[in-house]
């Protein structure tokens, strides 16, 4: 069993010897989640220029986590139903989607509220997400609700003969509300242990309210201590390989043992909150400047090439913010669809009063 | 005949065996005791939760989402309060999604007071239940409707919140179920045995096809003279006083149980009042934003010249909960005097 | 002119300073931020809360049994909903106790829509609150009132619930409190600057007494044409159409803020309707189940023979959330081509 | 500081040597405690009587939890206001209330909601206080919400210069709701620690869930392990001496240190959940057996004189009931008084409809 003790892993791995992690995780696969965090990041600052740029209105989303977010998604087996992981996740988890295959436009197009938004139809707050196919449950604006509904999955996937396991994924500030303890203990039952990959991603922050004047315990993942059969553990969020390694162990295990696991990444937050506080640059380390960093000093990548990554990324997502302005916005009729799966009966009341 | 607690098992049991329902669970739910009122005795995939209602919620909603049919039971309406906001996430789901996510899944829950509950056994929760937009809301009184109405609810791919009124899960109907045994012959072979019940298994009795379309209402007693639109423990209250008033020659009432909240069933609303001139709304909830007023308020809008004289509200009292003292209670909560005088009331008013 | 924020903020610090009030927290309600919207900003014994709506109810109510008078926040009134079992502690715990504990606090939450908030951040809560019996509920929709009302509502030995409008909570009003410095002014010597703040203390104006008594409604447009009921985002929306419709020579319409829901001031609107015959209810929470249904319906108990026309509401519509694309919103939500429409038609409705 | 590990103690204590915990203890102390302990279970077998014979109707009390419960009431510190202790008790709590002096007549008076129920006039369950003048807030049915109340009085007697304490009483099940993870967490704030000695009675069962089924914690006293300032403990509530040692540590550490103390009390559930369950007598151990063992075997008291407190409390119910039954039920329109603290305004709605 992992350690119960927090660990600290350092960020600055020291480059040399064929114990290398970087090197030990290699190149493709380096490239290809430096790819993905590219594409989360230039994702998230396009949608904060909308946001300022009144082509939308509120944005919140998760630049700044992407060396967690990405190598989580792609530990994540991908599909539909109780044989594939399920995702109950949060307004910062956009990586996590990239990563599973997001296409940036659609986020785009639930920034803007068009009608083509796939996962709410306009309706609700960009990375928001739905996606069924590959069992994304619906993203709640409202905070830690996700520990709860993630029992039920967990409960389904308990039963069901698979090694495929529920992710759940909120903030540290979140930790606080009551749904994080049902998480825990429902995931603790003796008779049901639930196979569940309990993620806090730790950005110091809830809003303006800093960590340390709320939490007393040490670190968010010693609530594992109450447990005796639930790991628990810190890492780096901001360095992919730290994030990679816990993510492999963790996933094992959970896989392997049908158990929950605690994993807190301590992250950057690069864009403050929200709109509503400015989405400015903070001046936090960057994940991805710390990653290309640890590629180019080892003849991982070469500066130019990864300088290419963000240039591609970024043409693309001009086209398609381009598409998704000549969009239309939904028709007012279309808030009568999906109110219930069966239609909606005739004699509703649907005037908004006499 | 069926109580309706035996009822809802029954359909239950249906469920599980033929409807896809693999998770029935809640607090007490599952073996020895098989529900606070016994509604889940003997079946096969029944389990206790832990004591937290936020979680049974969120449970039912992940298990919905991973493609089951979960029926999970808060032990009072009472103790729903701490988890709107999972009601919330149940209701709106699917809208929110754009459509993406179904959510087929049963909150069942105690509802109404008549069981000297005292300020947390007697809670009603129609006016919360009506605005979770989404949600289809459910309240039989009779045992049949409670079966019946169970079997539609499992079906639905909708989340229902199907309130049972405390006072009424021990009485009986007047229906039978197609292929119900007698009364002793239910109980002898699927209530559980005091004492020891380890070895106990249920001997289930092979029951017709019975289901209660949600959205439809009951006429239960037809008449042209006035109409009384009610539900749940108040529905046999509203039956026996028209009953009678028929008895005595003072009136045919027309009562409608409701027995779906959401969508409600306005077309037989409707049609009664257009036909009777004269209705009545009757609940047991408090009578300040009640849901008998939002009907009351659809019936001056579309059919305030069909009306004889003004529509009405029976409900109970707005005071902070209802009080144990049996008096007090009845005082607070509308009883069968009260329908007597609310009726008469409204057939005697002058046109 | 003080916006309703800056309204609210001095309140707090004539009650921390004067009335005993000596917590003032929830989520992001402290230092640096001073609340979401700023009404919290610069206070003395204002802080941060864990992130956790049961907590704060719970802490208020503590601290309330202990002698104290605190005012806690809900940061939106969306996200209450995992709260609603402590508010009606909150309500009922006088009457529970037999008259033993009184319960002076003060829970304020921002509600309702116009800030483009999409599902969670544009939710009314009038039907929840008006249910909370022994909890008074207060919303105000101007400055002036937002101030008054915060001083009553510290005063008051009852819980009060007290919803501050979102559209509203940076919009001036038309009242000047008594001694309040010009707009500019009050900026400098109350907003905290952007940047650094830590070294930053506001200057408080010296203001009169003012307070606004819980449980009265306010004439802010007189007139003997017909009656708008109406409350927050809506209020000055219904007075700016009435004036429009005045200027115009369409109908001298009166308009009725609440102000308070619970206990609502039934004395000024019977005595309006009394007067004009012709009523409109308006507010925007969803249609189902409305605080203004029961207003309605009361009219028609208590004012059948005094209207001359059929009562109306102007509601919002039941949908499960109130969509984020301005068309869906506006759509949703009422707005004041509804509002226009709506009184049209009260006016125009033979009678 | 206190032992972190729970420290499970031993109901048979070794009688011999003057290091004896009883004779430490001492027999004025001892005859105290069990005079009370008698008075409270005398009480709640009356209650449940009552119940069965039409003289009320819901039951619901603490038989078995005397040994745990009377100490708990004699180490407060009884009065009104922040400079006493505060008690956010459940239904289980009439032995804390007998320790304090709470009048066996006032329960009867409540069973059968006559006018002169002083803690809800005929409105709320037996065994739900409400007493101001010791700090005893209303307990409502409503399970753990206590635990978040309890809150807000820790917060005001952490800022009052002040010794008070702040006492939160619940059960094992109640340990799931999101309540008890509030108070754990709002306790061990860094910024204000709070001074509440955190009680879980564990009587193994949540009405008829069996304890074993439900928890993944070993001790619910485990969930201190979160939090590196709050002590964790587990004892033997059915133990008067255990019980009252342990009061006696933690009481002394919450007055001083100002911080949280989480106590689990494992007790006898001696008349099964409810009413509702029958009322019945459990076969499980009973406290004041065993106390009265422990008291002769020791030469403390003399079983007769132990029974003569037996029927002296007994005589005292039996008078206390005849007189109850004179008292007349509350009228109908006292169920408008307190609704509000000002009266009620005249056009508030009362008729219940049309
Ligand atoms: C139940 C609920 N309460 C309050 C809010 C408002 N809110 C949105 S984000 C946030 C802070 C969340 O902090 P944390 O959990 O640390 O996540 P982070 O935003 O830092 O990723 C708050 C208070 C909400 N959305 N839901
Ligand atoms: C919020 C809430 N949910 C459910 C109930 C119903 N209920 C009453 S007691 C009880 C079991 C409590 O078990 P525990 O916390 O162990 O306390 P005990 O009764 O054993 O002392 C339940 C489920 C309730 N009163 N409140
Ligand atoms: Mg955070
Ligand atoms: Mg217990």
């Amino acid at each position: 069993m992992p350690a119960k003790t927090p660990v600290k892993s350092s960020a600055k791995a020291a480059p040399a010897a064929s114990s290398d992690p970087y090197k030990k995780l290699g190149a493709a696969r380096l490239l290809e989640i430096h790819e993905l965090m590219v594409r989360s990041r230039l994702l998230e600052e396009r949608l904060i220029k909308m946001s300022k740029g009144g082509d939308g209105f509120f944005w919140i989303g998760g630049p700044g986590e992407e060396a967690f977010n990405v190598p989580l998604g792609l530990h994540v087996k991908k599909g539909h139903g109780v044989n594939h992981d399920f995702l109950h996740l949060h307004y910062r988890s956009s990586a996590i989607v990239q990563a599973l295959g997001g296409k940036p436009i659609d986020a785009l197009r639930q920034m803007r509220s068009v009608a083509t938004d796939p996962y709410s139809k306009g309706r609700n707050f960009v990375n928001h997400y739905a996606i069924p196919e590959w069992n994304i449950v619906p993203i709640s604006p409202t905070i830690e609700t996700q520990y709860s509904t993630s029992i039920g999955t967990g409960i389904a996937q308990a039963r069901a003969k698979t090694d495929a396991i529920t992710i759940v994924n909120g903030g540290d500030a979140g930790s606080a509300e009551g749904d994080f303890h049902s998480c825990l203990v429902w995931a603790n039952r003796p008779v049901l242990p639930l196979p569940i990959l309990i993620v806090v991603v730790n950005n110091g922050w809830g809003i303006s309210t800093k960590e340390e004047t709320q939490h007393g315990e040490r670190h968010i993942a010693d609530w594992a201590k109450v447990f005796p059969d639930m790991p628990g553990k810190t890492i780096d969020g901001n360095d992919v390989v730290s994030s990679w390694n816990a993510l492999d162990e963790a996933f094992a295990f959970i896989r392997k043992n049908r158990k929950p696991y605690l994993l807190e990444a301590r992250c950057s937050r690069l864009y403050g909150h929200s709109s509503s506080s400015g989405a400015n640059r903070i001046p936090e380390a960057d994940c991805i400047e710390l990653l290309e960093k640890n590629l180019v000093s080892r003849g991982l990548a070469k500066a130019d090439a990864l300088k290419k990554v963000w240039a591609a990324e970024a043409a693309a997502l001009d086209a398609a913010h381009q598409q998704v302005k000549q969009e239309p916005f939904p028709a007012v009729e279309t808030v009568w669809q999906d109110v219930f799966a069966d239609g909606l009966p005739p004699s509703y009341p649907t005037k908004g009063g006499s | 005949m069926a109580n309706m607690a035996q009822a809802i098992r029954m359909a239950l049991h249906h469920g599980e065996q033929k409807l896809g329902v693999t998770e029935i669970f809640g607090e007490d739910v599952g073996p020895p005791l098989g529900g606070v009122f016994t509604a889940t005795q003997g079946l096969e995939r029944s389990w206790n939760s832990p004591l937290d209602e936020r979680g049974i919620i969120g449970a039912a909603l992940g298990l919905a989402w991973a493609g089951g049919r979960p029926v999970a039971e808060v032990q009072f309406v009472d103790y729903i309060f701490n988890a709107i906001d999972m009601l919330k996430l149940a209701a709106n789901g699917h809208w929110a999604s754009g459509g993406k996510y179904k959510t087929p899944m049963v909150v069942m829950t105690p509802t109404g007071s008549g069981i000297h509950g005292s300020m947390y056994h007697s809670h009603s929760f129609d006016s919360v239940a009506t605005k979770l937009h989404g949600m289809k809301v459910v309240c039989p009184s009779t045992p049949a409707d409670a079966y019946g109405l169970m079997i539609s609810a499992i079906k639905s791919d909708d989340p229902v919140l199907y309130l049972k009124p405390k006072a009424l899960l021990r009485t009986r109907g007047e229906e039978l179920l197609p292929g119900e045994p007698d009364e002793k012959t239910l109980h002898d072979m699927i209530d559980a045995p005091l004492g020891d019940r380890t070895k106990w298994k249920p001997k289930w009795p092979k029951l017709g096809e019975y289901s209660v379309e949600i959205g439809k209402a009951k006429i239960s007693h037809p008449g042209s003279a006035a109409t009384v639109v009610t539900h749940g423990r108040m529905a046999p209250i509203c039956l026996d006083v028209a009953r009678r008033l028929k008895a005595d020659g003072k009136g045919e009432v027309e009562v409608i149980d409701m027995r779906t909240l959401i969508p409600y069933d306005w077309e037989a609303i409707s049609a009664s009042i257009k036909k009777t001139g004269r209705v009545l709304f009757v609940n047991e909830e408090t009578e300040i934003t009640n849901f008998g007023e939002h009907l009351i308020r659809r019936t001056v809008d579309e059919m305030f010249y069909d009306l004889k004289v003004r529509p009405r509200l029976l409900a109970g009292k707005a005071t902070p909960g209802i009080a144990l003292s049996p008096n007090l209670e009845y005082f607070i909560q509308p009883q069968t005097a009260d329908v007597e005088r609310a009726i008469g009331e409204l057939l005697a008013d002058p046109a």
